[in-house]
């Protein structure tokens, strides 16, 4: 290297300075982590249903599902989905006739990690709908309020206080695992960060500016829950 | 058309991704004169290492272009093309005036070494009996605890140790302690692209698009522009 | 049983146990509209169960419900016990059924007004404003109107009581549930929900009535039944049954309210 | 599938299978104690206090563990050796070891996480129970320990053994500062190999048997109290 | 005020208010040992928060404690307000005041028996062995020995009401402060409550008692207090509130439990 570039050139938005791979990079951090986030959510509502008001199979088969899909490394489901699993629906695709198809490594991660989410996000609403009293659903059966009606009325107001604080770590943690997603060659924001100081070799300076962006990434969904908290908890007494 | 996975991590000067997201450095460079050679179009897919073995397996890419070590043990899963390098392995260690590789210099000292490279196997033929090892996932992280004293050496690579003594941060702590003894027997594969072990036609007309990138002195015109030395090895 | 229109509401033999503990034992009752009914008991007699039995909140193991002229249909689970055939017949017959719990159950998280509201708004499709008015009504009657905007957890135990029974009255059921709905009130307010409960029978609205005070429910009822050990020991006219029990249990019971 | 290689490696998994449970074990017994403190000062702390635990909780749960790994590691271990005498005590060989330093950085990241979960399971149990409690006398020690613990816990449960798994899941990270851990052994199994699937169905297999253990004892206590529903 | 001692609970001038709300504006009690006091007057009126008052689980805006012979410190905020000054002297004087709660408030995580035990064990050092004793007897009188092992979220209201009156009693407090104990419980377990309480004023022990029942405060106590707006109405010997009241407001209230 000839004479060192300054901090504000590594990190300048534009080529030859790296800010710009950094931003993009937490652009695809914070989209998959949405992305994941979201589906894991859906699944989770639909899980922590199941696991409570479901038939003994359905309880079973939920129950196999959070173990197993919390258990298994990420990096094994992702590389089973994206690998095995394109290869193996178009081995049965080519079988059939059928020319292969191509997923997108996007929808894979996505798909995938929110799958994971889903496990874990089961888990925490299911607390979070046992910890509400149960006479407030009663109240709302016996005013013959349809489950859907109930759930959005009743339920899903009650059990936001409780499953917030494991819903806002589960963001937290999703926007970190995001970076898993490397696997099927997506630059996220950790990525990025290592091929930035890869290149450079200003290792201190790039995960710095990495941490800083966590944490702007933080302090944001930090505020989003905290103010959804707050509405949430409206009509609890003060804490004790 | 012949499609190279490359893995995304920054290894310079071999390969890495410049800020404007081109692949970059002798590596890249190489394979462009190889499909030249071979008159084929190339392409680059950027895959993490975790992905390169289930990439190529799955169709996705078609060679492993990633300065990946032959070796016995992994020729069982893949195949490999003759090698295009082979660098020198050696020691570097802090500024303490004192050079040599052999095991009595490293005696009680601590070693670190990539995981799974083949200085690994050089460890444990030539050093294990004196000195102890320590294992990192990468060479920065090893970088790193040689400067803060919790290893003595760092083995590896000469290129990406050298690289590194040049850097400030390198500068300031370390410094070459000389290329360790060459073993053939454990250093010599060098590095080759690999294959799926059934593409032995692609393997061939790489095979020779190599040897012949090599004849013609197009090799020797790339690498001038790196390094000082021939990488190629003996 | 052609006769069932008639009875507002007609529950024949019901049965519930909880694990081994037979709670309800077969108990029958039909009350025709603008029936008030007592039930009345010792503590743990199975009067909730009963009450919750017949809006479904607890299955009951076996049992015939008729509410306002319509049968629930009862289908035998695999395990042998009955089940509501249909959940969405349960829940419009809910609709015609109010309920004041013992424990309130008010919705933490809405004032007082919004817990009104609720019900009318959003399961009966009835207008915002519409409720509102309504509701504000009710809760001046009950003499919460100042009180309307504050949340349940703010309130003392005989506000929240309050509370509960204008919800109930605010859907306009045409059965009433109530679970001890003056437990928590004064001897004033007692005779206001008394002369409210009076005013709903006349507009021939039925009434399900648990309470614990003898006086009240000989005020109210048209008919007051005993239970004890999961099973109607007694029923009757109120004159009957605290003037002239002819079970000795019942007799005991309700002369003890002279302590 | 080849397993073949397991034979030669199987003294490596082995000393990576206890490192995994050790660092778990560590990481989730000290930092759940240190969560309740923490969890206690964003609930009831005066106002300071409740500040800095919740920069704690914002900056460990806002950056990567693997950075504040690195920084404990590299940034603060790169200082110890300067601490007079710490290097010829008997606390070296341990405090010089990357294991000690991810044991730590994991116990922190651990604890702020499993705060926020106390946080809300705190503020979840009914206020009447903790009336009935000060009112019988009880210290707030007493009541921490018999009431108002015991309930949040109960009521976090689900969520708390969700947060376990993830540490679980989080112990790779250790080979970064050189523990080789179990996934650490698979990762090297892969690279000298090249086979993707085997030494990862290995990691996978004693995962699940460390996630049905220790979901297995959470629904155990998530039975103790039935709940009715 | 040397003849502080003399009264088992002496509260003077007590203010309260919620927000602007100001719910108790100077209510005065004392109490000598073995004194039964009933508190009445309307709901909503300040009742359950004047007891709560008392042993501090509200903080009172000003007034003076004194209970069993011990003064509760106070200080004055930097907001102006008071404050006990020592909560380790509040703690203590506690464990000499049982309660039980117009909502029961019983541990959901204990079983009944457990939660009977809990104060005993945990707070006056009793052994278990000896604490289950006492609470299985407790449990035997109140007719809940068979429910012992049963959580409290599965057992009726009136069952869970009887197991907070036996988790009160199991402290052998000096001083007992009830909120509608007898809210929930049929009239026969009314009467056996009203025993219980006369038992243990014989014994000597002081109580401060809310109850809707005016025949149940007419029965029990020595003493009755109608609250009204935040002030003490009306006070006196029972046969005097409830036979002749003096202020207007007191006897409309005490007329209309003869609905
Ligand atoms: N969910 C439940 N699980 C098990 N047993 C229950 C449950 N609910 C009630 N019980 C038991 O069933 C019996 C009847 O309870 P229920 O609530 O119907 O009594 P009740 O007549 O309303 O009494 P109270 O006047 O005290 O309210 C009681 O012994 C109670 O312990
Ligand atoms: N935590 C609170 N915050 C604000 N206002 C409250 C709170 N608790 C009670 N109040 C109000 O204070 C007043 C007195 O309440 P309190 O519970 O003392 O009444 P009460 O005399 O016990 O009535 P009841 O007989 O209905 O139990 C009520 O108007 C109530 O709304
Ligand atoms: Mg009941
Ligand atoms: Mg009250």
């Amino acid at each position: 290297m000839p004479t060192s570039p300054s901090i504000l050139e590594l990190l300048s938005p534009y080529p030859p300075g790296w800010g710009g791979v950094l931003i993009s990079g937490a652009a695809s951090t914070i989209l998959i982590s949405l992305g994941a986030y979201l589906l894991g959510m859906l699944i989770g509502l639909a899980g922590a249903a199941g696991k409570l008001k479901g038939s003994r199979p359905v309880v079973a088969l939920l129950d196999f599902y959070t173990t197993a899909v919390r258990a298994i490394p990420e990096l094994i489901l992702i590389i089973g989905l994206y690998y095995a699993g394109t290869d193996g629906i178009n081995r049965l695709l080519s079988a059939l006739g059928f020319p292969p198809i191509e997923i997108n490594g996007f929808l894979a991660a996505v798909v995938v990690l929110g799958v994971v989410q889903g496990a874990y996000a089961t888990e925490v609403l299911r607390g979070a709908i046992l910890a509400i009293p149960v006479g407030q659903i009663e109240a709302a059966s016996a005013f013959g309020m349809r489950p859907l009606l109930r759930f959005r009325r009743i339920v899903l107001p009650a059990l936001m206080p409780n499953a917030l604080p494991g819903m806002a770590n589960l963001w937290m943690s999703v926007t970190k695992d995001s970076a898993l997603i490397a696997v099927v060659g997506y630059q996220e924001l950790a990525l990025a960060t290592r091929l930035a100081a890869g290149n450079t070799k200003h290792y201190f300076l790039f995960f710095f500016a990495a941490a800083v962006i966590y944490l702007v990434i933080t302090l944001v969904s930090n505020m989003v829950f905290g103010s959804l908290e707050t509405y949430f908890r409206r009509g609890q007494p003060k804490a004790a | 058309e012949v499609r190279f996975g490359i893995m995304n991590e920054a290894y310079p000067p071999f390969f890495t991704k410049d800020a404007t997201g081109k692949w970059v450095g002798w590596e890249i460079e190489l394979m462009d004169a190889i499909c030249a050679e071979m008159k084929e179009t190339c392409s680059i897919v950027d895959m993490s290492w975790d992905g390169l073995i289930p990439g190529l397996q799955s169709k996705k890419f078609d060679v492993i272009w990633s300065s990946m070590s032959i070796t016995d043990e992994r020729m069982k899963t893949i195949a490999f093309t003759d090698k295009y390098y082979n660098t020198p392995s050696k020691l570097i260690g802090a500024q303490d005036g004192t050079t040599g590789t052999t095991a009595d210099d490293v005696a009680g000292k601590t070693i670190a070494i990539q995981v799974s490279t083949i200085q690994t196997d050089y460890y444990k033929k030539h050093y294990a009996s004196a000195a102890s090892e320590k294992t990192y996932a990468t060479l920065d992280e090893a970088f790193q605890d040689l400067a803060a004293g919790r290893v003595d050496y760092v083995f590896g690579d000469s290129i990406p140790l050298m690289t590194f003594l040049q850097s400030d941060f390198g500068k300031g702590c370390c410094e070459d302690k000389g290329n360790v003894k060459d073993d053939p027997a454990v250093l010599g594969q060098g590095i080759g692209g690999g294959l799926r072990k059934e593409d032995t036609e692609l393997l061939a007309k790489l095979n020779a698009a190599i040897a012949a990138v090599r004849a013609s002195g197009k090799y020797a015109e790339i690498s001038n522009k790196y390094f000082d030395f021939d990488p190629y090895g003996e | 049983m052609t006769n069932d229109i008639s009875h507002a509401l007609r529950v024949d033999d019901v049965h519930k146990s909880y694990g081994t503990h037979e709670v309800l034992k077969g108990v029958s009752l039909a009350a025709k509209k603008g029936d008030v009914i007592s039930l009345i008991g010792s503590s743990g007699s199975g009067k909730s169960t009963f009450l919750r039995c017949i809006n479904f909140l607890e299955i009951p193991d076996r049992g015939r419900f008729v509410v306002n002229g319509e049968e629930v249909l009862m289908k035998t689970g695999a395990d042998g016990r009955a089940h509501p055939a249909s959940w969405r017949q349960v829940e419009r017959i809910r609709t015609g059924l109010g309920m004041v719990f013992q424990s309130f159950n008010l919705w933490a998280h809405m004032t007082v007004l919004e817990n009104v509201i609720e019900a009318p708004v959003h399961v009966l499709g009835m207008s915002r404003k519409e409720a509102t008015e309504k509701a504000e009504a009710l809760l001046q009657k009950v003499g919460l109107y100042d009180k309307r905007n504050v949340y349940p957890a703010f309130m003392s135990g005989g506000q929240q009581q309050r509370a509960s029974i204008a919800r109930a009255l605010c859907v306009d059921p045409a059965v009433m549930l109530f679970d001890e709905p003056t437990s928590a009130l004064d001897p004033e307010l007692v005779g206001e929900v008394l002369k409210v409960i009076r005013d709903l029978a006349e507009e021939g609205r039925t009434m399900l009535l648990v309470t614990h005070e003898m006086k009240f429910a000989r005020n109210v009822s048209s008919h007051v039944m005993f239970l004890h050990q999961g099973r109607v020991e007694e029923e009757g006219r109120p004159e009957q049954i605290f003037g002239a029990p002819i079970s000795a249990r019942c007799r005991e019971f309700t002369s003890s309210s002279r302590h | 599938m080849d397993f073949s290689w397991v034979f030669t490696y199987w003294p490596l998994i082995v000393a990576g299978a206890i490192q995994t449970v050790l660092l778990l074990v560590i990481s989730v017994g000290f930092g759940f104690i240190l969560a309740i403190g923490l969890a206690l000062a964003l609930v009831c702390g005066p106002f300071w206090l409740r500040w800095c635990a919740k920069v704690y909780c914002t900056s460990l749960r806002g950056t990567p563990l693997l950075i504040q790994l690195w920084l404990l590691y590299y940034g603060v271990g790169s200082f110890l050796p300067m601490i007079p005498g710490l290097r010829a005590s008997v606390l070296w060989p341990v405090l010089r070891e990357g294991f000690f330093f991810a044991a730590v950085s994991f116990t922190l990241n651990y604890a702020a996480y499993e705060a926020e979960v106390l946080r809300g399971a705190l503020l979840a149990v009914p206020k009447g129970e903790l009336e009935a409690g000060r009112a019988f006398g009880m210290s707030p020690a007493t009541l921490l320990r018999r009431i108002w613990l015991p309930r949040a816990i109960r009521i976090a449960l689900p969520t708390i053994g969700g947060e376990v798994v993830l540490q679980l899941k989080a112990t790779p990270l250790a080979f970064t500062v050189t523990v080789m851990d179990l996934y650490a052994v698979a990762y090297k199994v892969r690279q000298d190999t090249l086979l993707v699937y085997e030494p990862l169905i290995v990691v996978t297999l004693f995962y699940v048997c460390l996630t049905l253990i220790i979901t297995r004892a959470f629904r155990r206590v998530e039975m103790q109290v039935p709940i009715r529903r």
